[in-house]
């Protein structure tokens, strides 16, 4: 089938951080180049005012009745929208989501292992301190899907590798200053720890707070928020400092937005996409930090290829 | 019923505090009597009364209802239940409900399917008895009225009867926010009401009120009742006396019989907002000038709109105001006396830019003592002073700052005769200094204080009388439309 | 007789409804397609849950209260009704009537120890919401069907959204507004000193309209559920600022009993509507934020004219 | 003072409540680091002090006075300010002069649509809040741009353990608690709280000192915004939002009154560390997220009933 005359619209939950704001860029850029070459009619980008699963939701109703043929959604929740994705599928429109997933089994989800995200953060921190010690987790929002995901990769890494414990835990609700107040509070009270987990976004204000609190720093996984990155960059230069960044890339937005185009072309789609999340290791930080655009996020953008090959390797 | 009392309160004492509002109170009221309750300002009548009524405990002292001591558990329900009503001296009106509504408020009986048309009958008759010609929809929202109007909603809510009968009616100072020919109606009507066999108690501090309407008077003092006779017994100058209140010498037409406005410069002029045909107001340098008219007229717009600068008033120089209505208009609840007094001058007691409290609280003390406000100490709560004194205080705001022009707004309202002459006297001392001062009243007797008096009638200006040529009968012809019916006053 | 029919009461009563056909008839023109019975249902259904936490922000308004816990408490209701409420009936009902009977308790306490209801509600907010997050600590659950069916219900000819909101407008402005029983709750808003000198107990009636309060608070938790299918602790902490200016559109006061159950039922759709309005807009995502901000001030600058215009006739 | 009138002091429950708290998580972790808590709580306290001074006036100016636009303006005032400096240290001055104009802005708009389009209070600043962040959005579209290094220092120095902001936030509080008592602008807004339509026959310019409220709490919440993303290394779009409700706990449980008229500048920054201890001793004690959550808002009401003890009802 010919797509030139569809139409993709964009539900997004949230536009306060700059992962969002990445992201937002990332669908704009590919689907504007997408629109100007007749692949699509149009993909247009509404965002909520605030992240709330009821706002979503009307957000979800009315682009059905504005006729668009396929939505792709970032979700504030995987289940609350449930009932305007069901709405949208029997009205005949193709629903994606990514990144904040829906469970609705008429939509399709290109999902992140955020369980194995945690799981491989405690992972690298046994391999890199094989004595083990005390770690402490960041979270970030309660009751959000995300983190407690998150967090159980986590606790599932700690007790597999049975050598660290979790002497505290904070929400920093994915927010620099949050976790930064949060860690400052907690810190004093805590004995020495070995390493920081976190969920991203949060990692330089948790640098920030153990440096204020004049500790010795502990390894902190961070976020690849590119202020992160930096620092990494500076402790490495200083004193040869070690971690990991691990995140999911904002561009899984333009993946999406091709993965519904398939659908809308008549492809063969699996319901079920997974892709892998975006890593960067003492090694590939200097070239990671230089594509990475200042006070933003390390990203990667999908092209039609790209998104073909993650189709047929879901097969 | 005539063997006893209907209502015995026996040695009924409360203090707030330092301050002790009744010391042993004895009063009886009898079946078919209105008892006249006199006394300066702050001499415990309301307080007493919310004895009676059932809503504040008394720390000692028995209270008999219709031969049974209902001392126990005395409650504003039992009261309620014994027929004892009260118009309290503060407003008691929901101002967001309607006219029915409220008389729905204080007649649990009035429910079920159509209770909305009994209230309005049972609200609109008693109206319509009291105060004919009332002008008043029971469907109008209370809020939208005029002081006056909501008055007479609540007194004709208290005279109200359903299935339980208005056997006490006590009516805390009903006129004072009535002008004369509504307040004439109000007492018309207690007399009938007393001949019918009802018992009302009326406080107020128009005398002439009293000594025409009572059967028995009792006078107050300080916390205790210090007379107790027939009507018959007292006159103008023995009520004073009992009183304790020494001022009252200055009777009489106090204003010059010379004119100041052959030589004295115009401060302000002022024009009502009205459609209709109207004279405009001004006022000279030192003049004390009076608006006049039944209450309602467009008075106290008219003083706002002087008081703001407002366009189509042409006023030079500051203007302060005394509010009448002083729940709404005047106090600030949270504040002490004394802050509720310096907050008119504060510029007076700055010291670069601080203010000096040590200053500002002298100033209080002053016109604490000038003006007789009755308080141990200017630093207690506003609200802990009586209606009256409250008043005061917001006298001494005003005549505290340094405002050339002084607009007040009926503001004798709760005023006791002995202070009313002390502020009288004080205004016209004020005015040879220099001051001017726009008095609205719906008191004939406070007209005579003034150079020059403006009649209100439906938003504009009537009539323009000098003082030598304002008399009572002229005040009123103007107040009545000429094809309306003249209520003889 | 026209001077009675537009007397300032009664035009102040129009604005509310005024503003939100104004609102209605701009989305008609810019999205046909929602003019008509699936258009309406889509338009208007997540109104409904609002509409009801509104009128219960609205009985807290009217005793000069304010509540901003509303949003903590209709997500726990949330949670409960996809969990309890789906899974053992009894149990959950048995929790939401005690959660309603906490509401009349929290207005017991308030005017016991004269607490500011900003500050309790205030730290109630963080109650409901930590007990939301314990009862369904990961989103989830599922709505009852009965519920779910009932909220997706087609009847013939007007769709169910405007059945359900029209029936709550009237049923709560009859009960508040014109009941005998009504008109004292709503006296003890405009002058609670007056209401105890005739004998009423304001402690009651703070209770009664408290548990009102809570009782809407359930029943939009529950309309919620039977939207959304499933419920997560965060769902409708929204709700709490949506409810306060809903009952202001339409037309209610902070202070002295001055409420209508009619606005607020109509500044609730206004204000489900507005977002609505703008998504047909297709602005640019920079600026669809602060659209939002902007029709709501488009609307309330609408009712200043109004009033202008009606001053000058 | 005699001892009663000590204990009806309005902000006491605060501090009563901060030094419980504290005193409970020193309990509980045997005495280690009580005294960099402090610390923490001193640094983090200053910025919930610095918005809640404004959102204290503009609580204090009567019911529906609520400022809901300072998450907004922090974030815009802050990311304007972060861009234009750029990380210059030349240009601190200017990215000041620049976060304060952003907050004067931010109050003029607010009040002109109060005053001019007659909009509650409430909703006002709630819609023109939309406004901001979207300004904000398109400003710097989410980028965290690093404050200027000597900033960044100046922000988290200390003098003798002591944190430089919060030395400087005490000073601020100071100056606004004589603002308060001992000017006529406090007056005044304390006459406007209780009893607005009486203020202005008092004499009050009603309206210029409700404008004055207004700017004044965008310009604190701007200030703050500067000082935040300084402190914390940039400016986010979503740094404000914890200050939304915040700032008003921290308003009213230092024991300013919400039905206006009343206000106390003590009370502030014992409420502020009250709520900042309250949370790390809950984090201390590994309590999970909704344990968490429950426990804050018991103890926040149970402050506020012990505050009420003193309080006697009125008669009558
Ligand atoms: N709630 C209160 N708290 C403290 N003191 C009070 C209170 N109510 C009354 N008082 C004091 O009790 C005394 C008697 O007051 P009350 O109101 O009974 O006087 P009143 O005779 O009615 O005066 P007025 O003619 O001015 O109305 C006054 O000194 C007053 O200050
Ligand atoms: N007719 C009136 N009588 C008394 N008070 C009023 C009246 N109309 C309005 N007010 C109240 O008084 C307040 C003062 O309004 P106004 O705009 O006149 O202030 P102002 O003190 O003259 O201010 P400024 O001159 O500094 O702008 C109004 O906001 C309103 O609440
Ligand atoms: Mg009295
Ligand atoms: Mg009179």
């Amino acid at each position: 089938a010919d797509t030139a005359g569809k139409r993709i619209a964009l539900s997004n939950n949230y536009a306060g951080n700059s992962w969002r704001q990445a992201m937002l860029r990332s669908w704009e850029k590919v689907t504007s180049a997408a629109v100007a070459d007749g692949t699509v009619a149009a993909a247009d980008a509404f965002t909520t005012a605030e992240n709330q699963v009821t706002e979503q939701a009307a957000q979800i109703q009315n682009l059905i009745l504005q006729g668009y043929d396929a939505i792709v959604i970032n979700a504030a929740s995987p289940e609350g929208l449930n009932g305007a994705v069901k709405e949208a599928c029997d009205a005949g429109v193709t629903v994606v989501s990514f990144d904040g997933i829906v469970t609705e089994p008429c939509a399709w989800r290109i999902a992140v292992n955020f369980k194995q995200m945690g799981k491989d953060e405690v992972l690298y921190l046994a391999d890199k301190l094989p004595d083990g010690g005390n770690l402490l987790e960041i979270r970030g929002l309660a009751g959000v899907f995300v983190d407690d995901e998150i967090s159980a990769g986590i606790h599932e890494g700690v007790a597999e590798t049975g050598k660290f414990t979790i002497v505290g835990s904070v929400n920093g609700n994915w927010a620099q200053d949050v976790a930064q107040k949060a860690v400052a509070g907690i810190l004093p009270s805590l004995p020495d720890i070995v390493g920081v987990v976190t969920q991203g976004g949060d990692g330089y204000g948790a640098a920030q707070a153990i440096k204020a609190a004049g500790r010795d720093m502990p390894v902190i996984v961070m976020g690849n928020r590119q202020d992160e990155l930096q620092w990494w960059k500076e402790q490495k230069d200083a004193n040869g400092y070690e971690t990991m960044s691990v995140s999911i890339a904002p561009g899984v937005s333009t993946l999406a937005f091709w993965v519904a185009q398939q659908v809308l072309d008549g492809a063969d789609v699996p319901k079920d996409l997974t892709v892998p999340f975006l890593r960067i290791d003492q090694g590939n930080l200097e070239e990671n930090l230089a594509t990475t655009e200042a006070g933003g996020v390390a990203n990667v953008e999908y092209s039609l290829e790209d998104a073909k090959t993650v189709i047929s390797g879901a097969m | 019923m005539t063997d006893g009392p209907i209502v015995l309160v026996d040695g009924v004492e409360k203090r707030f505090g330092a301050v002790r509002a009744l010391s042993g109170v004895t009063l009886d009221l009898q079946a078919g009597e209105c008892l006249g309750l006199v006394g300066h300002n702050g001499a415990g009548k309301s307080t007493l009364m919310n004895v009676l009524s059932g809503i504040m405990v008394p720390d000692a002292g028995r209270i008999v209802i219709g031969g049974a001591d209902l001392t126990e558990r005395y409650s504003a329900v039992s009261a309620m239940a014994q027929g004892v009503r009260c118009v309290f001296q503060e407003l008691s009106l929901c101002p967001n409900l309607t006219v029915a509504e409220n008389a729905r408020i204080s007649h649990p009986a009035i429910s079920g399917i159509g209770w909305r048309r009994r209230a309005r009958a049972l609200i609109g008759g008693m109206l319509d008895q009291v105060f004919p010609g009332h002008g008043i929809s029971t469907d109008d929202v209370v809020g939208d009225l005029s002081i006056a109007k909501r008055q007479m909603v609540e007194i004709a809510r208290a005279f109200a009867v359903t299935d339980r009968e208005a056997r006490v009616v006590i009516l805390d100072e009903p006129t004072s926010s009535l002008d004369g020919v509504s307040a004439e109606k109000l007492l018309a009507h207690v007399r009938r009401y007393v001949a019918a066999g009802g018992t009302c108690v009326l406080i107020s501090h128009l005398l002439g009120e009293i000594l025409n309407i009572s059967d028995r008077i009792a006078v107050m003092r300080d916390g205790g009742v210090v007379a107790l006779d027939s009507a018959r017994a007292f006159d103008r100058k023995s009520l004073v006396a009992a009183m304790g209140s020494v001022a009252e010498g200055l009777q009489g037409p106090a204003a010059k019989a010379t004119p100041k406005r052959a030589d004295a410069p115009a401060v302000l002029t002022a024009r009502p907002e009205t459609k209709s045909e109207t004279l405009a107001l001004s006022a000279h340098k030192g003049e004390v000038v009076g608006l006049a008219g039944l209450s309602g007229q467009g008075q106290t717009e008219l003083l706002v709109r002087v008081f703001r600068h407002a366009a189509g008033t042409e006023v030079r120089g500051d203007v302060a105001l005394v509010a009448g209505d002083r729940q709404t208009d005047g106090i600030f609840p949270l504040w002490s006396i004394a802050e509720n007094i310096s907050i008119g001058s504060l510029r007076q007691f700055l010291n670069g830019i601080l203010l000096d409290h040590g200053r500002a609280q002298a100033f209080a003390q002053d016109w604490r003592a000038r003006i007789g406000i009755r308080t141990p100490d200017v630093n207690q709560p506003i609200l802990s002073l009586s209606g009256g004194n409250q008043q005061k205080a917001l006298f001494a705001r005003a005549l505290g700052s340094t405002a050339g022009i002084i607009v007040m707004d009926d503001p004798m309202r709760g005023v006791d005769v002995g202070t009313k002459q002390e502020v009288y006297a004080m205004i016209r001392d004020e005015a040879e200094k220099g001051r001017t001062f726009l008095w609205y009243t719906t008191e004939m007797d406070e007209l005579r204080n003034c150079d020059h008096v403006y009649v209100f009638r439906e938003g504009a200006i009537v009539a323009d009388l000098p003082h030598a040529e304002m008399s009572e009968e002229k005040v009123l012809h103007a107040s009545f439309r000429d094809d309306g019916v003249r209520v003889s006053a | 007789m026209i001077g009675a029919i537009f007397s300032p009461r009664v035009l102040r009563g129009l604005l509310p409804p005024l503003s939100l056909a104004v609102l209605l008839i701009s989305i008609f023109w810019l999205q046909p397609r929602t003019m008509s019975y699936f258009g309406l249902n889509l338009l208007l259904n997540l109104a409904v849950p609002i509409a009801l936490a509104t009128i219960a922000q609205m009985f807290i308004l009217c005793v000069n209260e304010l509540d901003l816990s509303i949003g903590g408490f209709v997500s726990l209701v949330a949670c409960i009704t996809a969990t309890w409420v789906q899974e053992t009936p009894l149990f959950g009902l048995l929790a939401l009537a005690a959660l309603i009977a906490a509401y009349a308790g929290l207005g017991a306490l308030i005017h016991i120890r004269q607490l500011p209801s900003i500050v309790v509600t205030l730290g109630m907010s963080f109650v409901w919401l930590g007990l939301a997050v314990l009862v369904l600590p990961t989103p989830g659950g599922k709505a009852p069907d009965w519920i779910r069916s009932l909220m997706t219900l087609k009847p013939p000819m007007i769709p169910f959204p405007i059945i359900a909101s029209v029936a709550l407008a009237l049923i709560v402005h009859v009960a508040l507004m014109r009941s005998a029983g009504g008109t004292v709750l709503r006296g003890a808003g405009g002058n609670p000193a007056a209401l105890a000198r005739a004998g009423w107990s304001i402690l009651r009636i703070k209770m009664t309209m408290f548990a009102l309060a809570g009782f809407f608070g359930v029943l939009s938790g529950m309309a919620l559920v039977g939207l959304t299918t499933s419920a997560d602790a965060n769902i409708a902490l929204r709700y709490t600022l949506l409810s306060i200016a809903g009952v202001i559109l339409g037309g209610g006061e902070f202070v002295g009993g001055r409420v209508s159950p009619i606005g607020a039922v109509i500044g609730a759709m206004t204000l489900a509507l507005a977002g609505s309005f703008l998504s047909f807009l297709r602005l640019n995502p920079d600026w669809q934020i602060g659209a939002q901000g902007a029709i709501l001030i488009i609307v309330l600058a609408l009712r200043l004219l109004i009033r202008q215009a009606e001053k000058r006739r | 003072m005699s001892r009663a009138a000590i204990l009806r002091q309005p902000w006491l429950w605060a501090w009563v409540g901060a030094l419980a708290v504290w005193l409970a998580t020193a309990a509980f972790t045997g005495g280690t680091g009580s005294g960099q808590v402090i610390s923490a709580a001193l640094t983090f306290g200053a910025f919930f002090v610095i918005v809640a001074l404004g959102q204290m006036f503009v609580i204090t100016l009567g019911p529906g006075n609520v400022d809901l636009s300072i998450p907004a303006c922090m974030t815009l005032a802050g990311t304007v300010s972060m861009k234009i400096m750029d990380g210059a240290g030349a240009m601190i001055p200017v990215g000041l002069a620049v976060a304060v104009a952003v907050g004067l802005a931010v109050g003029v708009i607010n009040y002109t649509l109060i005053r001019a389009l007659r909009i509650p209070p409430i909703i006002a600043t709630l819609s023109s809040s939309f406004i901001f962040q979207s300004a904000a959005i398109w400003y710097n579209r989410g980028l965290r741009v690093k404050p200027p290094e000597a900033l960044g220092d100046f922000t988290t120095a200390k003098i003798a353990g002591m944190p430089f902001i919060a030395i400087l936030v005490i000073g601020l509080a100071v100056a606004m608690h004589i603002l308060l008592a001992r000017t006529i602008y406090g007056r005044s807004v304390l006459a406007i709280g209780q009893n607005m339509r009486a203020a202005g026959l008092a004499g009050i310019r009603v309206e210029r000192i409700r404008a004055i409220t207004y700017i004044m709490c965008a310009t604190l919440a701007g200030l703050c915004g500067y000082l935040l993303a300084a402190f914390s290394g940039g400016a986010a779009l979503n740094m404000g939002e914890e200050y939304l409700l915040s700032s008003i706990a921290v308003v009213v449980i230092g024991g300013t009154s919400v039905a206006g008229g009343f206000a106390n500048v003590p009370g502030l920054w014992g409420a502020a560390l009250f709520l900042f201890l309250l949370v790390t001793m809950l984090n201390t004690f590994g309590a999970g997220a909704g344990v968490r959550l429950v426990l804050t808002g018991l103890i926040i009401i149970g402050v506020i009933v012990a505050a009420s003890g003193g309080r006697h009802k009125r008669e009558g």
